[in-house]
């Protein structure tokens, strides 16, 4: 039985106590807690089946490499992704983008390119198109936002030039909560045939993601978001990339042959791999994609909604608290602040009675500026989070509010 | 004999050696030693099959239609598994290689060398053979 | 009290049983078991301190922000790095070399650069300069290896011309184990001002490096080569190159402030670490150092050179067999080929009796080439194993000889 | 009173609170509320000092050999801690300041506002000011 009790016993983390109160645990989108199967599948690789993979001719290299391997299938078929070569590890969300961006700087990026961002990027997947725009007098393009702070998708249209080539767009918004309306994104990115970069960090832990139906070019995200571990993502990219996309990252694995004047490169995942990958990294992520089939990725969606329209009418019933891009449908994330308040102070009261929110900027530096804010509150949810959880939260907010005026 | 009576055959004369592995081993290594050897003109690139550590070359030709193959290998038990496997093969109808299953393998206790991560190039050649197989029925003079 | 049978009791999974045989763990070079207070360390992290990093306002993030923080210095003051700023964590040797390349891409490398590598190079080690120089017309030229597979260090010298910036070069060769003499090499690289990048994925388990003295400008290595878990190394840098090394990874969490137009990246280590770092790794890695230290990396270094020496005088006794790069000053490596024998048939039948080699190229194909061989066999050892275990190889090795025949 | 005296002083206001950390951060709160405002031609870039997420604003001056600060925050209870510090710090001699101690930061627990890896600015304060002070001492007019 999925009941929320149940779920609550596979985190014991849940139990901590936090400046003597009980640990309510509202940073979900930095970083998730991890269910104990995960932390135990990490333990048992390390105790029973650690070598290193592929090439081995060894009982314990070939059990690792399985493991690996079914590792990546696992993933995959949780994407509905039927060639298990289109996952590509990774070491996070950052590292996938960093990587891609560096590869398509050697095929379709030329100098002049531009790309178009959303207004509310993570910075992960603004610096690495800046830096590179920066050495090749490219141009970055920017998505603006409804007065609501959803995205305004009529504008995209006009951003796009002949020498547009990329739309990377967040597919939830980090700081927000809000889904992007990748339906449209794509209609229009068909239309011009441009490459669709979707940044899954947020949305791959909240929501449905069929990549086989999605039909986006790429997509990245990272495993400790999503009840896996740290040092562990993926890049997916569509068959047609799988084998033309040029290689940037390169090293022992990746290779038919080498010398020093000419190397023939593998075919399929293992080209993007080069080194030693993290194997228990892995072997955690598979086993958090369980927890999340067995928990149910749209059960999890309809909880953590239930949660966010729960506290967005509570916020909404203090009238000190502004609050930022409400809406009925979102993925788990609210953010809101004070009036006259620094986010910073509200947060270090908070994290008094125990409650982990964060606050800040978010790696959402130039959201901030649109928002026209230094920072915000975030509150981000997951499957263990509950309502009485809510209600603590809103009376010791209540609390603070008066110790601050 | 068709291939599921030369796959009973080869159970039975596995089961000889029971747990010991090592003459299993030896018995391997023997029909390796013991494979006809492929012409050196087929030891061609085109019928070079590459599996991570070991190499092996794979002939096919069709003859009164039934197919015959010749094959080699750099490692000895790479070549001893190649045996066994042009044994359950050689001489029978393209239509019976395409449908066969090889159940021998598990039964004989060789997994390891034909699981899926263990890229030795046995597997891709039991692919090949069949694929071989398949374009002889459709007509087809592709090889490759 | 370090007894090799007090120290295999921390290793749980060297009790395992191989096709009916005690688990001879000789494949250390490729990755080493894990003593189990490391993988409790990671454990207790997820159980206990899970959050993400730097800029957290609640009391998990800073118990994090510390523990990872604190881990840098452990590794730190094991290479007697005094500022851990120094200390980059990276994801393992092979990415922390494609981060440098790419950066020193962006600022001394110029087209037609030059840069000397050395024959026994990893995959891992020449891929990267070989992509760039691909890219922009760089030549890489190759130090040989005398006789007795050394490096000849006296050809380094003519390898010079005005247009070599760097030398890039294993410190420990990881096919042969022999040791490169790197004082001589900083001897001539700073009479020509040249930069040296040293990978120690090879030599950081075995040998005390004390990175302040060696005055190397680079230094890379792996935490799973170091008794530290998969996912995680080090990139190290000296100060000069701290300040001035232009970042090629950008992301969240290196920088101070974005804009669209325009970033101001953070200082030190940070500037380097874009997005979600493997935090559990680099609390890992660092709990690798501690046991690392507790054994005592001289101690370690002399128990494995005991090994290495017996089992090339072993060897030395069997006329069917020939070693490479045999040497009485190696760092736990030795290598070897049956004649007439491919060596995957060799590594199969060890396996079958329980005895875990390597065998294949070692992602040293260009190496392979001057030896005239396709792969060879590969023993390598960790503090863990004993004469008991290379006794029992060499019996085996012997049936396996005759099985062959 | 010198600075050990105020920081005894500051120890025993923080006793009266005893456990209670709510009444502790109302009297921080109330503090920063207090700090006699930086003039406004002297919150300048100079004098910035950046934490992660709050900033401090902090002026220096000499006047008859002792230290002068005037200080701001955006976040109160960083501007509280500021306040406190200043109360130490404020007409005291640069000697007295660059040898100082402060010990009753982990005494009146409020150690995680110092903590280094809480970049909240606080300690870059601290830093800055000994450094001003140090700086004042060696006859420098340099105050970054
Ligand atoms: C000398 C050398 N360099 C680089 C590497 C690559 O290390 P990793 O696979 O951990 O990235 C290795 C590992 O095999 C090595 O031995
Ligand atoms: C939308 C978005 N993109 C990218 C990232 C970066 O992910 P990671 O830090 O795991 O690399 C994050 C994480 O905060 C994110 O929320």
């Amino acid at each position: 039985m999925n009941t929320t009790e149940n779920i609550r016993a596979q985190f014991p983390i849940l139990n901590k106590q936090i400046n003597n109160n009980a640990l309510v645990y509202f940073d979900n989108a930095a970083t998730v807690q991890k269910p104990k199967q995960v932390i135990e599948a990490i333990e048992n690789y390390y105790y029973n089946s650690n070598a290193n993979i592929h090439r081995g001719v060894h009982t314990l290299s070939r059990v690792a490499t399985e493991l690996f391997e079914q590792s990546r299938k696992t993933i995959a078929s949780f994407f509905n992704v039927k060639n298990s070569q289109q996952i590509i590890f990774t070491s996070g969300t950052t590292d996938g983008l960093n990587t891609l961006v560096q590869s398509l700087s050697k095929s379709v990026l030329q100098k002049n390119s531009e790309i178009i961002l959303s207004t509310y990027e993570h910075h992960s997947n603004i610096l690495p198109w800046q830096l590179w725009a920066q050495h090749n007098n490219g141009k970055l393009k920017i998505i603006p936002l409804k007065e609501n702070h959803s995205l305004d998708l009529e504008k995209l249209e006009q951003l796009i030039t002949p020498n547009t080539k990329i739309i990377s767009i967040a597919h939830v918004s980090n700081t927000l909560g809000l889904i992007t309306n990748i339906e449209k994104v794509k209609e229009i990115a068909k239309k011009y045939n441009l490459i669709i970069v979707l940044d899954g960090a947020q949305s791959a832990p909240h929501m449905k993601i069929d990549l086989e139906n999605l039909d986006v070019d790429f997509f990245v995200c990272s495993a400790h978001k999503m009840y896996g571990p740290t040092g562990i993502g993926i890049l997916y990219m569509s068959e047609k990339w799988l084998q033309e996309l040029p290689v940037s990252k390169v090293g022992g694995g990746t290779i038919k042959t080498v010398s020093f004047e000419k190397t023939e490169y593998e075919q399929g995942a293992l080209r993007f791999e080069p080194g030693t990958p993290n194997i228990s990294g892995a072997i955690g992520f598979a086993e958090a994609i369980k927890f999340t089939n067995i928990v149910g990725i749209t059960s999890i969606y309809k909880h953590e909604l239930d949660l966010v329209n729960y506290a967005q009418k509570q916020l909404n019933e203090l009238p000190e608290v502004i609050q930022y891009g409400v809406s009925k449908e979102k993925a788990g994330v609210i953010s809101f602040n004070v009036k006259n308040q620094h986010p910073f102070d509200v947060g270090s009261l908070l994290d008094k009675y125990g409650i982990a929110v964060r606050t800040g900027h978010h790696c959402t530096q130039p959201l901030m500026k649109v928002l026209n804010t230094q920072g915000t509150i975030r509150a981000s949810f997951a499957i263990y989070n509950t309502k009485q959880e809510l209600n603590y939260f809103i009376e010791k907010l209540k609390k603070v509010i008066t110790m601050l005026k | 004999m068709n291939i599921e009576e030369i796959e009973k055959e080869i159970i039975e004369e596995f089961e000889l050696f029971g747990d010991n592995w090592e003459e299993k081993y030896e018995h391997i290594i023997d029909m390796g030693k013991n494979l006809p050897k492929i012409a050196d003109e087929n030891k061609t690139d085109k019928n070079i099959i590459t599996g991570c550590q070991s190499r092996v070359w794979l002939n096919t030709e069709l003859k009164n239609g039934k197919m015959i193959f010749t094959a080699d290998s750099d490692a000895i038990i790479t070549k001893g598994m190649v045996a066994i496997i042009v044994r359950v093969f050689n001489n029978q109808t393209p239509q019976d290689i395409s449908n066969a299953q090889l159940n021998f393998i598990n039964v004989i206790g060789l997994k390891e060398h034909l699981s899926p991560t263990r890229a030795n190039g046995l597997l891709s050649m039991i692919r090949r053979m069949k694929q071989d197989a398949k374009n002889l029925m459709n007509g087809s003079n592709n090889n490759n």
